[in-house]
């Protein structure tokens, strides 16, 4: 075995992994909280109001970055499934479930932000385009997968039927996006643009590549920190979670101690 | 400041989706520890149910 | 018949380190044995100590967490033990609506059948001739179990697993059971049955053997004694007519 | 030991399951009287202008038979499941993802057909226009063995739970979506008088890509729900 498969099948047993994510965890979290800060000030503070928009596309900031985690979320869940079904490696069984609740989050903020967005710009606060459509389509593929999870008892028998799911909705959000699209020209009329001819400027551009980066941080925090409840959970009887139970039985007077001899 | 809060005239619309996003991956981020805490404590009761048997079962 | 069943050839069904669990809380085993042709082995435990599920893990339906089965030497594949297991289960696998016959027909039209046994003589068999068109809802449960080991007596199979094939049976049904595990291992097959030990073995003292840690019928494993299980057991009846005489 | 042939034992599948739906006739016509009772809703709520009517009436005959067909999905393997069946079917020598193809044919020809042959006359009530009834009997003979096809591989994820609809509906609607467009869609172009064999084209490739892959998906489903 070289190096690297090796390096791979020790980030791969569940005890490694869960002292790394507890490592990773607060970085994920710091950083991204301090880029959002960043973002957020340049976004809301430093950059100009739109001449058409006026100071409403400040939503922006957080819808488009929100829309990206949505779909990156569910293409992340679909892989670490993929991963799962295929080779049946417990961590990414963990990890697809993970991601399904932060992606889910996002694209619920997607959805009503681009529609406190649309009331002042279009007038409505919904409309069918593919775009819309897609979004919605994409929560409820999220809502199915998460439903299934809790449905089923077995750990690891919930993950995997999950995760089939989640990789058969996958080709499901393309398609959905081109019928609409078709659907659309056969209406004529509703088809909205959410930018303009105008090219987005620089001032604008640097808050929205800081926010994507946070929110991809935050998503990872939240992805990492279910993702050590979810090993907990999968590996019950094993002697690496028996030894953190017992420290965390210790002391939840002393959460510090307890962290410290299981992280 | 009360310009900066008036967002030019969107206002509503545009603290309503912040706080949208902020409450959202607040409780993202929350929901994780409580599932911790209850997993945990699932875990001790399962190791509690199955400690007592090697002692008492002769 | 096999008085002692034939050694020198690869076992029928063999079990090594074989363990199930649901989240992580094991169900059964490690367990390790091995099943010769014309064995019938006797599964014994308490509610909910895996029997059901150990039959399922061997059946295919579950895949094992731990250890391999090997079937006539070969490592298990869903697709190698399909067609060489029968599973009786607690569900039946009838159809209430449909006739004896017409249930017995489908199991023979979906497996095919042993030679020199037809739908028709199955069913004579667990003594239900006259019953060829009844629908199966109408029949009390132990002849609807009756009807079940009619459809595994069908299958053109070597091993059969039994899940507690004498529930419901009265005396002559339990009897019709045996008589039918003593054929099925002259022929040259194999069972492996689970009861609560209340119809079969009621006298006599089948070899016990625990099911979690050690091993049954001439296995070993070497797991850890960290977790006796108090109340799990596997038992092994030798030989199908002692069996037979321990029974009656 | 003769072992059966995979065709004699398709064959008998499918046999028992058109006596079983023979011997449970009565509950045949159900999802045809759903969809009757959602159609006559249609008019009570929106008023019984003809122009109104015949505007939504292809969309509205294509939902009504589309919840009716989802209502219906679930009894696809609830009774297999539910008295063993369907375990002696996974431990048949023969290849899972057949016998269940078979099963799923059945279930389309003895839920969907009855409710196309109806297409037509529900069509009628809501004032369809002539030229789209065909349209509509094309579209729904494409889009229903989809429906079926994509429906079973949710089904077979949720077998084994005990009040699997909602969450069934909540698995299969996002699946379905584009294929009420294509086909709703292709309806109402052919209202308007546009070329609509495009999304009908759509929708028969669709098919024949989930004729393939749908009973092997529903196969891999079944194997883990049944785990």
């Amino acid at each position: 075995m070289n190096i690297l498969t090796l390096w791979f099948h020790k980030l791969g047993s569940p005890p490694t992994f869960y002292r790394i994510a507890g490592w990773l965890m607060p970085w994920c979290y710091g950083l991204a909280l301090v880029t959002g800060v960043a973002g957020l000030y340049g976004g809301l503070v430093q950059a100009p109001a739109d001449y058409q928009q006026g100071d409403a596309y400040r939503i922006i900031f957080i819808h488009v970055p929100s829309a990206w985690m949505g779909l990156f979320g569910y293409f992340f869940m679909a892989a670490n499934a993929f991963v799962a079904l295929v080779w049946r490696i417990k961590l990414s069984e963990v990890l697809a479930m993970a991601s399904a609740p932060a992606g889910a989050s996002f694209t619920f903020i997607t959805l009503v932000t681009g529609s406190l967005w649309g009331k002042p710009m279009w007038g409505t606060w919904w409309t069918w385009d593919a775009r819309l459509t897609s979004e919605l389509v994409l929560l409820f593929l999220y809502l199915g997968v998460i439903g299934l999870y809790h449905a089923i008892e077995d750990r690891r028998q919930a993950a995997r039927a999950a995760g089939f799911l989640a990789l058969v909705g996958v080709v499901n959000v393309p398609i959905v996006h081109f019928s609409v699209n078709w659907w659309n020209t056969l209406h004529q009329g509703s088809t909205v643009r959410l930018f303009g001819p105008s090219s987005i400027v620089p001032s604008m551009l640097w808050p929205l590549l800081l926010m994507a980066i946070a929110t991809h941080l935050w998503f990872f925090g939240t992805v990492l920190a279910r993702t050590r409840t979810g090993l907990l959970e999968v590996d019950g009887g094993k002697d690496w979670v028996r030894r953190i139970v017992l420290a965390d039985d210790a002391g939840p007077s002393a959460p510090a101690a307890s962290e410290r001899s299981h992280v | 400041m009360s310009d900066f809060l008036a967002m030019g005239g969107y206002g509503g619309y545009v603290w309503g989706s912040y706080a949208v996003f902020f409450i959202v991956l607040a409780i993202d981020a929350l929901a994780p520890r409580a599932q911790r805490r209850r997993v945990l404590s699932e875990l001790r009761g399962r190791l509690l149910r199955r400690r007592p048997r090697p002692t008492q079962v002769p | 018949m096999h008085a002692s069943p034939d050694h020198e050839r690869p076992p029928l069904l063999e079990a090594r380190g074989l363990a199930f669990a649901r989240n992580d809380e094991p169900v059964f085993g490690p367990l390790d044995f091995a099943l010769h042709a014309g064995e019938v082995v006797l599964i014994e435990g308490d509610n909910g100590s895996g029997k059901t599920t150990l039959l399922r893990v061997l059946s295919g339906l579950l895949a094992p967490g731990e250890g391999e089965i090997r079937l006539q030497g070969e490592p298990l594949t869903l697709a190698a033990i399909a067609p060489q297991v029968a599973l009786l289960s607690h569900a039946n696998g009838l159809k209430p609506e449909l006739t004896t016959l017409e249930n017995l027909r489908f199991a023979a039209g979906l497996n095919g059948v042993r030679p020199g046994i037809s739908p028709p003589t199955a069913l004579a068999g667990v003594g239900l001739s006259g019953y060829e068109d009844v629908p199966t809802r109408r029949l009390s449960a132990g002849q609807k179990k009756r009807v079940a080991l009619a459809r595994v007596l069908l299958a053109p199979v070597a091993l059969w697993l039994l899940d507690e094939p004498y529930a419901n049976l009265d005396l002559d049904g339990i009897n019709l059971v045996n008589r039918l595990l003593e054929n099925h291992a002259n022929r040259g097959g194999a069972a492996l049955i689970t009861s609560h030990g209340a119809y079969a073995y009621t006298s006599g003292r089948p070899r016990s053997i625990p099911l979690n840690p050690n091993a049954v019928l001439g296995g070993n494993s070497s797991s850890d004694a960290s977790e006796p299980a108090a109340s799990k057991s596997i038992s092994a009846g030798a030989a199908p007519t002692s069996q037979q005489e321990r029974v009656r | 030991m003769t072992a059966a042939s995979t065709w004699s034992a398709c064959a008998a599948l499918v046999r028992r399951d058109l006596i079983l739906v023979w011997r449970r006739r009565g509950d045949a016509l159900n999802p045809v009287l759903f969809a009757l009772m959602v159609i006559a809703l249609f008019p009570l709520a929106l008023g019984p202008e003809p122009e109104v009517l015949r505007r939504i009436a292809a969309g509205v005959v294509f939902v009504a038979l589309l919840i009716a067909g989802l209502l219906a999905l679930d009894t696809l393997f609830r009774s297999d499941y539910e008295d063993g069946s369907l375990e002696q079917l996974v431990l048949s020598p023969h290849p899972l993802s057949l016998l269940l193809a078979c099963k799923i044919g059945v279930h389309w020809l003895t839920t969907a057909l009855p409710l196309i042959i109806v297409a037509p006359l529900l069509g009628e009530l809501l004032h369809l226009p002539a030229e789209v009834r065909w349209v509509l009997v094309g579209a729904l003979l494409l889009a229903t063995p989809l429906l079926s096809l994509i429906g079973a591989v949710c089904v077979a994820l949720t077998v084994g739970m005990h009040r699997s609809g909602m969450l069934l509906a909540l698995l299969v609607l996002p699946l379905y979506v584009p294929i009420l467009i294509f086909g709703a869609g292709a309806c109402n172009a052919a209202a308007l008088a546009l070329p609509h064999a495009a999304p009908l084209l759509w929708l028969a490739a669709a098919l024949v890509v989930a004729l393939v892959v749908a009973p092997l998906a529903c196969a891999a489903a079944l194997r883990i729900s049944l785990s």
